[in-house]
């Protein structure tokens, strides 16, 4: 659906990375965890296309979407200028988001940096639904661990990684997984690209499935300009898919890791 | 005031109102059932498609630029055979007329996807691409050289009985000498324009934004380009001129229709606004009635004078 | 770090960095004076001159799109002889080189504008627009096709010992065509581009917004179109080559160097940002510094690879 | 001069008409009636160039200018969005504004609809000189009468004309002159071409010096691009000034009113 949310609140969490709530019952109702609304950031011509940003929160029964994003170039600063009462034009729930495990299932979800957005809302209803949820989140500094709290919260464990060990395990947050994934039914992971590349060989060395969530640059968001190829290998042969569409939620074993 | 006429005739292919889809910017139309109503448009313009299937360009495959896009599909479809089997049947069921938009490496290969479409039934159109920038062989390379943009208009026009749209390109010194050409080989219509060739560079890696180096430059950044495009055509050939080219308002068409197009098509616009359509089409609607044109044909080329 | 050298060279013309003015929107250089210190730059092109004394077209002159801004002021100048008399004395007094832009109706026009000014001394480099869309003789017609380009060239070249520099026209099938055949021709460096030909129509009046119809297209929106014909023409051609088209910030013209130009032009950047040349100059030497780069030179070309 | 003025106060006054205070004590210091700023709105590439917006008032002493604008397009619009405590980045004072008269001489002051702007200032100028300034503004409707209460608090007689008849006398501002012309010494005004021309048409006729404001598209605003040039009759042959340095104020018999 194409809608104005109003915003109801905006704050800037940490460094360039804010939190925004915006009013919408339609898609707090019909979001899905790892679907993306596609947002206009800015009245005008320039920045001219919509920036895909994951549903971070969605609360069916306030009507409300949360969007915790970072500040990475015209867009997103736009965005970031924008106060309460303001309306955020956005499209969505679009993507094919994550699939649910069986309630019995042992998670582990695994967050890079940004890459925590789509996950919190993921997490939300793994605890709801009564699953076993580990949590994994990595980042650079302590200041890029986000949403940590929120998912505590939710009483889940949370092992915190970061790059220059200023918070939690200094070092890559995929050195945490090889003990415990031999005990996980199902892993989860969004974040940068070779940290996805690792939990996905790691998931197929320990033989647990594994869905990613990809990036690529978006034109349409809805499938019809073929812009956000990735490759995914089908029987062996690579094809490309939309991320926008097909994905942005693959299953690990599926996508191309050399392209 | 009674509802104006919308209705234009694109040679031969009549269309309730003069507003269409810029190929590859709406896939096959279902993508956007959501935020559109397809029988609404005057027609569906669909993704380029070619005689064998095609994986694209390496990514990224678009960029944005100041109020331009950057893209560099390359041509990435399923071949015309699947088209024929798993669109043309959903084409069938539209109440608007469904233009194919064609490319291919050979001129054999043009004439051969005509040939095919012609025999599926459904398709109300062709819409010949010999200006995309974006794939190795053929594309562009037609559509620069008036001789060879002919030689194509020529094996398309003998191969169907489908009205034939050859939609040129803005890369050219003179675009009028290849609307010439093309009329002269039997075209019905012309579209302009495609993308300009253009590029960006990533001054932090140091090496071209785009996977495949260049790709063509669309959106509002090219609309006074394009415009001047179709105000050139408009008077050096009478054919029909589906003009598009960064239109993403009723007030964006409405200057090409002034320039001279009778129809036009909306693009990366979609890609902003899903419902730029519709937006377009009531718009221009509404311009007619409050400036008490009662057919929008009285309008095509007006900003021409007399 | 030491300062790393900008200094390059432009077909002899040394600049001491590679920043400079587009011709045509900077006036003769006084006018910015307030705003910039002309001696910071590394050359100063000025607005273009002519063998008499020329009017320009009529108002409107200017009209804005998005992301760029149409002109068609139609080369209004007061001639070469008072540009000698009244600017030259004044080009002589500055510490960085003069290139003077110079347009003809005739290739005899050029050459005698090359010559006087030649004579005057002071001048340090002859750019020659071959490429204005803005007037009805000459102008673009030059740059459109080869052989006449490499006429003017020749011409000029040989009315004068100040290196010549051609700037190109974007509005040609194939850029390097041009390129090569001035570069045969002598040309010490080429300029490229100039503006895309382009127009917009007022709904309202629905007649053409610039009293000259069409006019030439600039700024932001066209750096996409700017930065390939400088990749090609750089693959083509050995010349030194000053890149422009929409360049605002030190990123843009980094693409730029990137690309292959050897020095950068700022044109309708001037009129947003009256600082944009010094604040250009200033990024690039930031860039260089952030990146261990020591000599600007290192960097012309760099994203084609190895 | 190129600076950021801070705003301190910005308000919608009527219709499409606003009033923007912003802080420079240098502008405040240098500007002279007539003059103009050349005004960035927002701050992407869309809008791209600077518009020109004629000084309303400037007050030296607390270093504020004032500017009174009508919302006309996409960048008007997007400053009147604009906040007290946002950055206005302007260019100025540029251009050639008025003349002064002579203290002793009588002034008459016309202004149609926006026009109003730029003649604030110097009707203020005026009375502070000592001048018997009389005023006289039309507009299409008593909504369109702009800054009449500001004037009158100067103590200046003002008379006002609307097309409508909603306010004043019923019909042009122009027809209020004829009878007056003959007992002032100076004419001062700006506002639609049309009107401007009359009043230039009945300065000549009665003798009167009277000086005018044009307009045109501009770009850079300082003179280098040639962009906004108008025909003044120099020794009766008419050649091409830059309204944006040898204007925008222009002596009335100079201009070529058939262009
Ligand atoms: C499915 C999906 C979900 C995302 N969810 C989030 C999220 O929840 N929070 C968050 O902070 N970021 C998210 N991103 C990344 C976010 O879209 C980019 O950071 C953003 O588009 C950058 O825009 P900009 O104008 O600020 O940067 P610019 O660099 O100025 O953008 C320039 C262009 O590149 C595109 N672009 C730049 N980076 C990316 C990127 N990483 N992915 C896709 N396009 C990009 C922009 O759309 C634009 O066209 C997501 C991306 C995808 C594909
Ligand atoms: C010397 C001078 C002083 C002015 N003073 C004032 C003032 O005090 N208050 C006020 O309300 N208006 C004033 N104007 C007019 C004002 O500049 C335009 O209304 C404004 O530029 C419109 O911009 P826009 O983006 O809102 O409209 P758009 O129509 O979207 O503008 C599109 C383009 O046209 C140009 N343009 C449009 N109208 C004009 C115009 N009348 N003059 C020059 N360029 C124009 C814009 O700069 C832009 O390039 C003045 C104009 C000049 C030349
Ligand atoms: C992502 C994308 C894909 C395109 N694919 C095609 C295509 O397959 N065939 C074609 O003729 N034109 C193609 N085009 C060109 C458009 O149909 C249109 O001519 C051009 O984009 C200018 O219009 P716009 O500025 O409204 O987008 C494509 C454009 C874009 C942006
Ligand atoms: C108002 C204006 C006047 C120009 N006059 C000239 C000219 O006299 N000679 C010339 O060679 N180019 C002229 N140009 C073209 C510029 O020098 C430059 O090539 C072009 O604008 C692209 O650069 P930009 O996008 O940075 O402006 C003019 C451009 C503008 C906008
Ligand atoms: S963004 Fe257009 S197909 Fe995915
Ligand atoms: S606006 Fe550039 S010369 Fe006046």
């Amino acid at each position: 659906m194409l809608l104005n949310g109003k915003l109801i609140t905006h704050k800037n969490i940490a460094g360039d990375y804010y939190l925004m709530e915006f009013k919408s019952h339609e898609l707090a109702e019909a979001a899905g965890p790892g679907q993306f609304v596609h947002v206009k950031c800015g009245s005008t011509n320039d920045p001219l296309l919509r920036r895909p940003i994951s549903i971070h929160k969605a609360d069916k029964d306030k009507g409300i979407i949360a969007l915790l994003y970072r500040v990475a170039g015209k867009g997103t600063r736009l965005l970031s200028l924008m106060e309460p009462g303001d309306l955020l034009d956005v499209m969505g729930p679009l993507g094919n988001g994550f699939q649910l495990p069986k309630p019995s299932e042992k998670v582990a979800v695994v967050a890079g940096g940004i890459g925590v957005a789509p996950l919190f809302f993921l997490v939300q209803l793994l605890v709801n639904a009564g699953n076993d949820v580990q949590m994994y989140i990595g980042a650079r500094t302590s200041q890029d661990l986000l949403a940590v709290k929120d998912i505590k919260k939710l009483g889940v464990d949370v092992k915190l990684a970061t790059d220059d060990g200023s918070a939690g395990y200094h070092g890559l947050v995929t050195d945490l997984l090889p003990e415990k994934l031999q005990k996980v039914d199902r892993i989860y992971t969004c974040g940068p690209f070779p940290m996805m590349k690792s939990v996905a060989y790691l998931a197929n060395k320990y033989n647990v499935p594994a869905q990613v969530s990809l990036e690529e640059k978006m034109g349409c968001g809805v499938g019809a300009c073929l812009a956000c190829s990735c490759k995914i290998k089908i029987n062996g042969e690579s094809v490309y898919k939309r991320v926008c569409t097909e994905g942005p939620v693959f299953n690990a074993g599926e996508v191309d890791w050399e392209c | 005031m009674l509802k104006p006429n919308l209705a234009v005739d694109i040679g031969g292919i009549v269309m309730q109102n003069p507003v269409t889809t810029a190929s590859g910017t709406f896939g096959f139309g279902r993508e956007y059932s959501e935020y559109v109503s397809i029988n609404e448009l005057g027609a569906l313009v669909v993704k380029g498609t070619t005689l064998y299937p095609r994986q694209g360009n390496a990514v990224p495959r678009i960029a944005e630029t100041p109020a331009g896009v950057l893209n560099s599909i390359g041509l990435q479809n399923p071949g015309v055979d699947y088209l024929i089997e798993h669109y043309v049947p959903f084409f069938k069921s539209l109440q608007v007329p469904v233009i194919v938009n064609i490319s291919g490496e050979t001129v054999e290969e043009y004439a051969a996807v005509a040939e095919k479409l012609d025999k599926a039934g459904g398709v109300a159109g062709i819409e010949v691409n010999i200006s995309c920038p974006n794939v190795k062989k053929g594309g562009m390379a037609f559509g620069s050289d008036p001789a060879m943009a002919a030689e194509v208009t020529k094996a398309v026009k003998s191969s169907t009985t489908i009205p034939v749209i050859i939609k040129l390109s803005p890369n050219v010194t003179d675009i009028t000498k290849v609307a010439e050409a093309v009329a002269a080989a039997g075209a019905d219509a012309l579209s302009l324009i495609n993308t300009l060739l253009g590029m960006a560079i990533d001054i932090t890696t140091r090496r071209p934004v785009l996977g495949n180096v260049m790709g063509g430059l669309s959106g509002p950044a090219v609309k006074p380009v394009a415009l001047r495009a179709v105000w050139q055509v408009y008077k050096a050939v009478e054919l029909p001129i589906i003009g598009m080219g960064g239109i993403s308002t009723a007030e964006d068409a409405l200057e090409f229709i002034l320039a001279g197009a009778a129809a036009v098509a909306v693009g990366t616009a979609n890609f902003v606004n899903p419902r730029a359509t519709i937006e377009v089409k009531q718009g221009i609607e509404r311009y007619l009635i409050e400036n008490g044109i009662k057919n929008i044909n009285d309008l095509i080329g007006a900003a021409h004078g007399n």
